[in-house]
């Protein structure tokens, strides 16, 4: 599929907002759906619908069906076993799992050290940091010590002496738009238990679990054109059978009594309760519309205009951007104008220039602190706008955009 | 939203500041970590002064700007009925709009929940000034 | 809307099932989903899809929007503030919630009771079991002394001294049919915690939370022809307050820094993450088609139908039917034929005769057991045929049924 | 599915009942509570006879009577053959039909992905029976 003609799929890219074309560049917070995928959700609700798993009638044994395809999808999208690959409702519920499932195992104990960074979004730092209150692990913070937020590889080497038993890293933030090296962690910490939050990676770049060798990614489908309350959890498979489940209901059990109860095997230890079944055929859908156009088609798209995006807000005076400026960037970009608030410019650009944009913390309030400090804005307003990249964005898309930075600098009178 | 009474009131000058002996209270929007410290002088049950202090958008700015400067001079009970009639415009419902004069003219802000907060920053700490200190 | 005229809304009603139109005879599992719900799902994502909360951009505020009116229309529905609505990703999540959220804020302590009954869901049942064995609370059981599997009033008061600080009863059982007293049971129990399992209630009742002062009441979107990955938790605003949330990441929270974390205030503390926009905003729809069918009307059509099959099937010699006879029994019936195993049936039901319905244990071993003990059958197979009922299901639905059933009969040569 | 051939296979009583000094393996089908237990005779590596007890419903009940059909009188390698192309059949491989003879009447049963674990409780637990005893 050309990227060029995949507009075509999103209609909500020919609405106007306030007579002026939708420039949709809040890809990081969710994407835009396109039609195909929302056909086979249609679909799948008018022709076949029904519970999974439990019923031995026609629509049960098609549904079931086509949910364990989806799980083929995902499990070889990854290069999983179709066992290790748990549905969950996002990201958020993934982590969340994972934390307290560790620790339900006793496998987090009183003084063990989790090591995170300081980047993280919330949903892989508020998990952390407040469970160890009730349990008393300890959560170190790798701090970015490279220009405005990014974090270098020796910022994790300081953590090696403290052997920590679980290293939990977004794969890319969602402030900074920086990738991060994910082998070079594994390599610093082979010991430790390797989480990775893809929310942000994923969507642009397929992973190979066994080759990268992590114990648990976890995404969500909202953020690469699939449907809401859907996510993944990857869990190598030794790891999995041991871990106690997180939610407790139907389908995840094999016996219960009185007393006690058994658990299913995994994966559906793991899935109590009727899931999305719609949420996860819609998914295994969107990783077959992502594989037509090519995850590396994808990742040059995004990269040519993030490219050509720093270049042009470089060039706006009293612009400050966070994050590396290196190839390291990619697909999001978080700025601040001197002088204007960012809640103001993002209001702005949507009100003035149908131009969507994301402004304030991002769920990363701990990064937000750390620009805060390194800022060189006479002001920094704790918070950021956010503009984020994916597979329909145009250039014409950060022409409007820069323009519209450009006019609102000009009314708000900054020198 | 961005009209040019937001813009001008968000730029005033003459009601930036501290004032000594006034009555002081803090407020902070956590979401976005705006924060403003009002300054409020009563006597005789009458605000005869304000002034702020603080960072914020354009919004917030405005607002604390026609805050105070339908305020000042006003008694208690009228600045009272001035917060109901704000809160009242803000969640969309019936107001006395004579009574809130120019601020009216911000009325679109009950189409835009993401900004509302950012609009009664000064407003809320007003209240919570007033439920303090009397 | 006539009832007669709805089955137009549910094209899968004009399948074939092996040369036979489908009798969809499964609800309780799942029910079918109507095209106005499906339609305003896909309407959604085409023309005003992103992410809720966090933008000030168009779109953004509009989903939003549709979001939290899907919360008004739930709040005014069960008579809640609109505060006390959290939206899941079904009943099993939302009693985890509930379940997990009393231990950490040590509401449920070692030596405390727990009050359950025998007919539960697992989800009601495991997360209790299972995690009492972590903490230590006690749960006991409510076990039924009426007819096989029937819950009497006297079954509770025996534990009116055990001072239960927790009561969690289903409105009414997936497995009999029976719908529970709940007035009753929060007069024995007015000091402790209610917690109504309303999976199978709310789809034909609605309940005014504050006239019956339960605590808290759970349900999913998916039994009452909404979409799937959503589910909804009442709770009184006095614990929601204080309770601690189940899930941590963003938007739940107020404060983050590198020591702890304050929260957001209800419902959105224990909303972490992207919630299932699109299933929340089909999920206000599905409410709002059911109020205009009308909740009364429902529960009678549910009441005819079920009235209809019990007097049919009972006519059938060696067919066992569990639970009250009375009318009590609404919606679900469960059965076995002497000297036919419910899979062989269930399984020719929809072979032969296009008839969808369930069996196995309907995740409700304990109770299994329980029927086992009592059942007058040459053999008990460790399982029941279960028939379920909605707004589009005909007594002709039920002839098929009944016809089925007799002709498996034979073919059985059961005498 | 429910052929003839299931239908009279599942009412079969000649293998059913109990064999003394036999070699015993009891299997259970936790979903759904069917239980048997096998009977199984071996002498110089091979099956000389075999039976069953327990109940379940007729995939279940026909499937062990065609099981036991099929491994009596033949030696222990033929048996995991047979279990080997049994398993490749359920899960909708390629298999040697031939080797299975009658068995593979129920190749449908691959479409049922619910009642796979009927058809296999009796292979399952000769399976479980030759491992633990070889
Ligand atoms: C009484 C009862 N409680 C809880 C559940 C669990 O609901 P869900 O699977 O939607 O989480 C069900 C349905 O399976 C049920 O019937
Ligand atoms: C890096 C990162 N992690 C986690 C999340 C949380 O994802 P979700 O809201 O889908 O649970 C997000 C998105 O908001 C994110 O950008």
């Amino acid at each position: 599929m050309l990227l060029s003609s995949i507009r075509n799929d999103f209609p909500v890219l020919f609405r106007t907002i306030n007579g002026n074309r939708l420039v949709y560049l809040d890809n990081a917070a969710s994407t835009l759906k396109p039609k195909p995928i929302i056909e086979k959700i249609s679909d799948f609700y008018l022709k076949h619908y029904s519970n999974v798993h439990r019923a031995v009638h026609t629509l049960s044994s098609e549904s079931t069906e086509m949910m364990e395809e989806s799980r083929n999808i995902l499990a070889s999208f990854l290069n999983a076993k179709k066992e290790e690959i748990i549905f969950t409702s996002g990201t958020t519920m993934s982590i969340n799992l994972i934390v307290e499932s560790l620790i339900r195992n006793c496998f987090l104990k009183e003084n063990d050290v989790v090591l995170i960074s300081a980047v993280e979004h919330h949903a892989n730092f508020v998990p952390w940091v407040r469970l160890s209150k009730f349990h008393g692990f300890n959560v170190e913070f790798v701090k970015p010590s490279g220009r405005l937020g990014t974090l270098e590889e020796q910022d994790f080497l300081k953590f090696k002496e403290l052997k920590p038993k679980v290293v939990s890293i977004t794969g890319h933030s969602n402030v900074t738009g920086q990738e991060i090296n994910i082998e070079y962690i594994k390599s610093i910490f082979p010991e430790a238990i390797l989480i990775v939050d893809g929310a942000q990676l994923i969507p642009h770049k397929k992973i190979d679990v066994k080759k990268l060798n992590v114990d648990f990614l976890v995404f969500s489908g909202h953020k690469m054109l699939g449907p809401t309350g859907v996510g993944v959890l990857y869990g190598k498979e030794k790891y999995l059978e041991v871990m106690e489940p997180f939610l407790y209901g139907g389908e995840m059990i094999d016996r219960v009594s009185f007393s006690d109860v058994t658990f299913n095997d995994i994966p559906y230890k793991f899935e109590a309760g009727t899931p999305n079944i719609a949420g996860i055929v819609g998914f295994g859908k969107t990783i077959k519309y992502l594989e037509n156009i090519g995850f590396i088609e994808i990742k040059n798209h995004i990269y040519d205009l993030t490219f050509y995006a720093l270049e042009k807000l470089k060039e706006i005076d009293g612009l400050e951007i966070y994050g590396p400026l290196d190839e390291r960037h990619l697909g999001i970009i978080s700025f601040n104008l001197d002088g204007v608030h960012p809640h103001d410019l993002a209001h702005l650009l949507d009100e003035k220039f149908g131009v969507a944009v994301r402004s304030g913390h991002h769920c990363a309030q701990p990064l937000m602190g750390i620009l805060k400090n390194e800022s060189k804005l006479s002001v920094f307003p704790n918070g950021t706008c956010r503009v984020s990249f994916y597979v329909y964005n145009t250039n014409e898309d950060i022409d409007i955009l820069v323009e519209g930075i450009k006019k609102i600098k000009e009314w708000f009178n900054v020198q | 939203m961005y009209n040019e009474l937001v813009m001008d009131y968000s730029r005033l000058k003459k009601y930036k500041g501290k004032i000594d002996n006034a009555i002081v209270q803090e407020g902070k929007n956590i979401s976005c970590g705006d924060e403003i410290i009002l300054y409020v002088k009563l006597e005789d049950n009458k605000v005869i002064d304000a002034k702020f202090e603080g960072i914020g958008c354009a919004i917030s700015q405005a607002s604390a700007n026609l805050m105070i400067e339908n305020i000042i001079g006003k008694s208690l009970e009228e600045v009272k009925e001035l917060i109901e009639n704000v809160n009242l415009m803000v969640n969309g419902s019936e107001y006395d709009k004579e009574k809130l004069g120019l601020i009216s003219e911000l009325s679109e802000i009950k189409n835009y929940p993401m900004r509302i907060k950012c609009f009664l920053l000064a407003w809320k700490t007003l209240q919570l000034l007033i439920k303090k200190n009397t």
